[in-house]
């Protein structure tokens, strides 16, 4: 056992050599790591924080259900307690002909006013239904209206789905092209991160011919040399999660007004433990795969 | 019955180089090896070097001793023939089995082959270290093999800021230090002066005496006549000649 | 001048056969190159379409201004021709009493029919007044408005700025951090690409070194290596934009749906003959770039 | 008046090394190069070369011989001293300048310093196209010269496939194919048997009768016998012998 670690330390040292000895590749290779996971690490941020905005949208999202006129409001209440057992309502509100009557003057403006001389309020009372979670899309919007068209009491669903058809759909796109430009992000890193450990390893190919020639075995050639890949690999993913948090700390407040509006309110986050850990471990995989590449290129017997 | 003749041949072959061979540390059995299409390096080579002999090996430029030096220690595989090292079937061994079998041959490259970026101490550790040896034991036996190359001084520098005959020495320190069972020296002193020659290749001829297998790859006829040791002579890629040793040491 | 084209040829000769010698050093220098840029290509297409999507979205955008009641069509066309010469106007659009009733019916759905019963209608004539160019900002609309404010005949300005305000800043950030992370990528582009040439070419540096004890000019050394990574990113370059368009004719089209939604309408667009040419021009300069450095930091008298 | 000595050592320096050398190809005044402090490579040298003339630099490995020759190709500066090489103070040549002289210089290193990815051929034309020679004319050249060293067969090779003493003929013959004002070789029949040595030393004694001035650091006692040639011999880097040549050649 402790031959064992003996080895291991002798590796080790063998590995930082490598790295100190050319300190120039070494240092190109643990910067381009760097940058690249910073680049990756930067979009799953964005696209981490996209995704808790659009459940917030989500949560925004409802049906209106509007009331037959003269409904009494303990009918109302009865009413809004049947639609809350139907299969895909989160939630139900009702919003009285009053409330409706103020949101229609909140939002046409001053102009509105001239509505004060009307002798009755033409707008009708109406239930917000909330969505449950898996019915948060344009089917699954279709099928709770269709289950609350039946109900009596009703007058009418709102007629806007086409444009929550819409709305949603385009959410579903900006959702899918985040992740998808996550994938490609996520291989383009993968292949520059190897890349860059194999040239690094390739500038030194005649010591693994030296070695080999020497006698070493195959594990003594390749430790090291594997180790180096992990190390730098491991360098690149601190130096990207330093730069991350000091962009995150320094310059992100700076944005603050904007940020809330962009993100609606939801505070933004940084990593959590366990995902900054997943940084890591991915710079650390991509430097040992690229090492073990360049040395399977290399190996003969 | 058409099978006859070619299963004939497949049984032959394994007995040609079955018996014998217990004293032998290196037999080769009608090599021959090519590098390129139409022209051999090696031609029909048979040869046999026992364990504890000391040979040089001579001929012309591009001869082929350090082709068949490095068959020997499978660095490269014969076109034809077989190579029997330390009761190995040398060019047959897999990647897994060739290390073994290198960390028990010592080789004084003609080009040297240090590593650059270690120091001259760590380059002729590195052959003990490839078997495993602890390192508190290295040192020593490191120190005593530069100290008898006049290198103890130097073992702190690398190898690109050593004079060409002291890369030379490091070289055969790296060769040494394992006390190897078979030791392979292509042209070790052609960086050396005379004075150092001498020591130097007393040296070597010490481990023969010792039971190492020494073989000399060198053009300095000076050495050859000095030792009147075995001396297989090459000339385009055959054995030209194979004189045994003619008398004592000097 | 024909000695100096032997001369040129004669260095070409020796950068394709420094490309050729170590094909798989690079084949990584250029692949690694040629995704790196496939990566800042796909997003400057991003943030271009977004642009137009953008422009798109700001030509929607207006000021309403509620007219007095009774106000005489005659009177109401000639206030629009005069709010038209405000500054920062870029259209004026009438829209009556009845086209007000009409687009609220429509915007509250079938329920709606209820305002049937009503006597008088209870909505004002607007003009619907379109922003020039440079006023598409808050400031911008504030002026505009402040303008329009004194002019008889109108008795409210849209009081929906706070909205429009909040609007137009989240756009301003979506654009920001568009080009915001393009700098960035273009940036770590770079880096990348400029560091694996350097590693392509420090894995050579012995022969820089005997170039130049054998009597080699800086030119004669340097040049075959310059060249070299000029090769390499244009090839990078070249290998990125068949890439792009290979994505953009063949995977593109199967989202035609969801993009008309993001994009709104607007068809998306690949680069125009100069903006391949830049990306192209961008991959060569960034190849020759690196391999200066990489010269630079190997160069002794 | 407190500047007055200062100046005087600035005026003196020039005059020291001003006049003669018309024909001194190298000259080396009172020449130390230290590469590790406290430790000297070369100590207080100074010699003189003519155009034309052939020497034998000797002495013990580590004696000096290459970090003397260095000197003269400007590969180093002198710690002190002052080095005129062919009328110019080489080691106080910029980047710019010390390409020129040194394509006036033949050097055959070591350690041969070829480029592995070239072929023997293209190894040797660097020497030339270096000058900026047509193509066309290289080619015979290149050819003329490989055939004088019998390595004309070989000329599509890449080094690396090249016999330890075909690599060495490559490194002569870019040495040689330029016809070089200065000829440096450097234990350049380390690698070559004693047939092929004396080709090759004639090679090289040719071209000192055609006025190239030849240097070579040698340990082979049988050649600088052989030439009867001056002949400087190093030692812990300080000169310790400088005969002149005894004879006329053999
Ligand atoms: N780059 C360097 N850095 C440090 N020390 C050096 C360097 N080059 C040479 N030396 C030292 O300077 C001394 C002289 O070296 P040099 O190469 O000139 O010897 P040499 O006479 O050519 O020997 P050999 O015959 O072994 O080639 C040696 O002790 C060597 O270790
Ligand atoms: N890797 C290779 N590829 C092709 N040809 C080779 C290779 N190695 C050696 N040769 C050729 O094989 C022949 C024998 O080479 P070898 O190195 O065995 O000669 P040598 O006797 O050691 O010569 P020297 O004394 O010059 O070192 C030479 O003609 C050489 O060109
Ligand atoms: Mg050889
Ligand atoms: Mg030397």
């Amino acid at each position: 056992m402790s031959r064992a670690a003996a080895q291991l330390a002798s590796f080790l040292r063998a590995a930082l050599r490598g790295i100190t000895a050319s300190p120039l590749t070494s240092g190109i290779a643990i910067a381009t790591i760097g940058v690249t996971l910073v680049l990756l690490g930067a979009f799953a941020l964005l696209v981490a924080n996209m995704e808790r905005m659009l459940d917030d949208v989500g949560d925004a999202l409802h049906v209106t259900a509007f009331l037959e006129e003269g409904l009494a409001p303990e009918a109302q209440r009865e009413l809004a307690s049947k639609a809350a057992t139907v299969e895909g309502v989160a939630s139900v509100r009702i919003v009285s002909k009053d409330e409706a009557l103020a949101r229609f003057r909140g939002g046409v403006g001053r102009g509105a006013a001239l509505l004060e001389g009307l002798s009755e309020n033409p707008l009708p009372a109406s239930l917000e239904i909330g969505l449950a979670d898996g019915y948060r899309s344009a089917s699954g919007l279709a099928r709770v209206s269709g289950s609350l068209d039946g109900l009596p009491g009703i007058s009418d669903l709102t007629s806007g789905q086409d444009w929550v058809e819409g709305y949603l759909r385009a959410i579903a796109l900006v959702r899918g092209i985040g992740w998808g430009l996550a994938v490609i992000l996520a291989l383009a890193t993968l292949l520059i991160v190897a890349n860059t450990i194999r040239l690094a390893v390739l500038s030194r190919r005649d010591e693994l011919e030296i070695l080999a020639l020497v006698g070493a075995s195959r594990a003594y050639v390749g430790t090291p040399f594997l180790l180096e890949g992990l190390i730098q690999g491991a360098a690149g993913g601190v130096l990207a999660l330093l730069l991350l948090y000091a962009v995150f700390r320094l310059v992100l407040p700076g944005f603050e007004f904007g940020l809330e509006l962009v993100l609606g309110g939801v505070a933004p986050r940084f990593f959590t433990a366990s995902e900054a850990a997943l940084l890591l471990a991915a710079g650390s995989g991509l430097g040992l795969f690229g090492a073990a590449a360049a040395l399977a290129s290399e190996s003969r017997p | 019955m058409k099978l006859g003749p070619s299963r004939f041949l497949g049984r032959r072959r394994p007995r040609e180089y079955a018996g014998g061979g217990r004293k032998a540390a290196v037999q080769l059995y009608h090599v021959s090896k090519s590098y390129t299409a139409g022209h051999y390096a090696l031609r029909d080579v048979s040869l046999e070097f026992g364990r504890g002999e000391f040979v040089f090996l001579t001929g012309p430029s591009g001869a082929g001793k350090t082709s068949l030096l490095k068959l020997i220690f499978a660095a490269e595989r014969p076109s034809e023939g077989q190579i029997v090292v330390l009761g190995r079937n040398a060019p047959r061994l897999g990647p897994a089995a060739t290390p073994p079998l290198r960390r028990r041959i010592g080789v004084v490259f003609q080009d040297f082959k240090l590593l650059p970026r270690r120091t001259v101490e760590e380059n002729v550790a590195l052959a003990l270290e490839v078997v495993g040896a602890p390192r508190r034991d290295n040192r020593a036996k490191v120190f005593a093999i530069l100290k008898q190359l006049g290198l103890q001084h130097r073992r702190f520098h690398h190898p690109l800021s050593l004079s060409g005959g002291e890369q030379q020495r490091v070289a055969i320190a790296r060769a040494l230090v394992n006390e190897p069972e078979i030791l392979l020296a292509d042209e070790p002193t052609g960086n050396l002066d005379p004075e150092l020659t001498v020591e130097i290749m007393d040296l070597i001829a010490q481990t023969s005496t010792r039971g190492t297998t020494v073989i000399v790859a060198t053009h300095d006829y000076g050495i050859v006549n000095r030792y009147a040791k075995r001396c297989v002579r090459l000339e385009g890629g055959r054995v030209v000649e194979d004189a045994p040793a003619h008398g004592a040491t000097p």
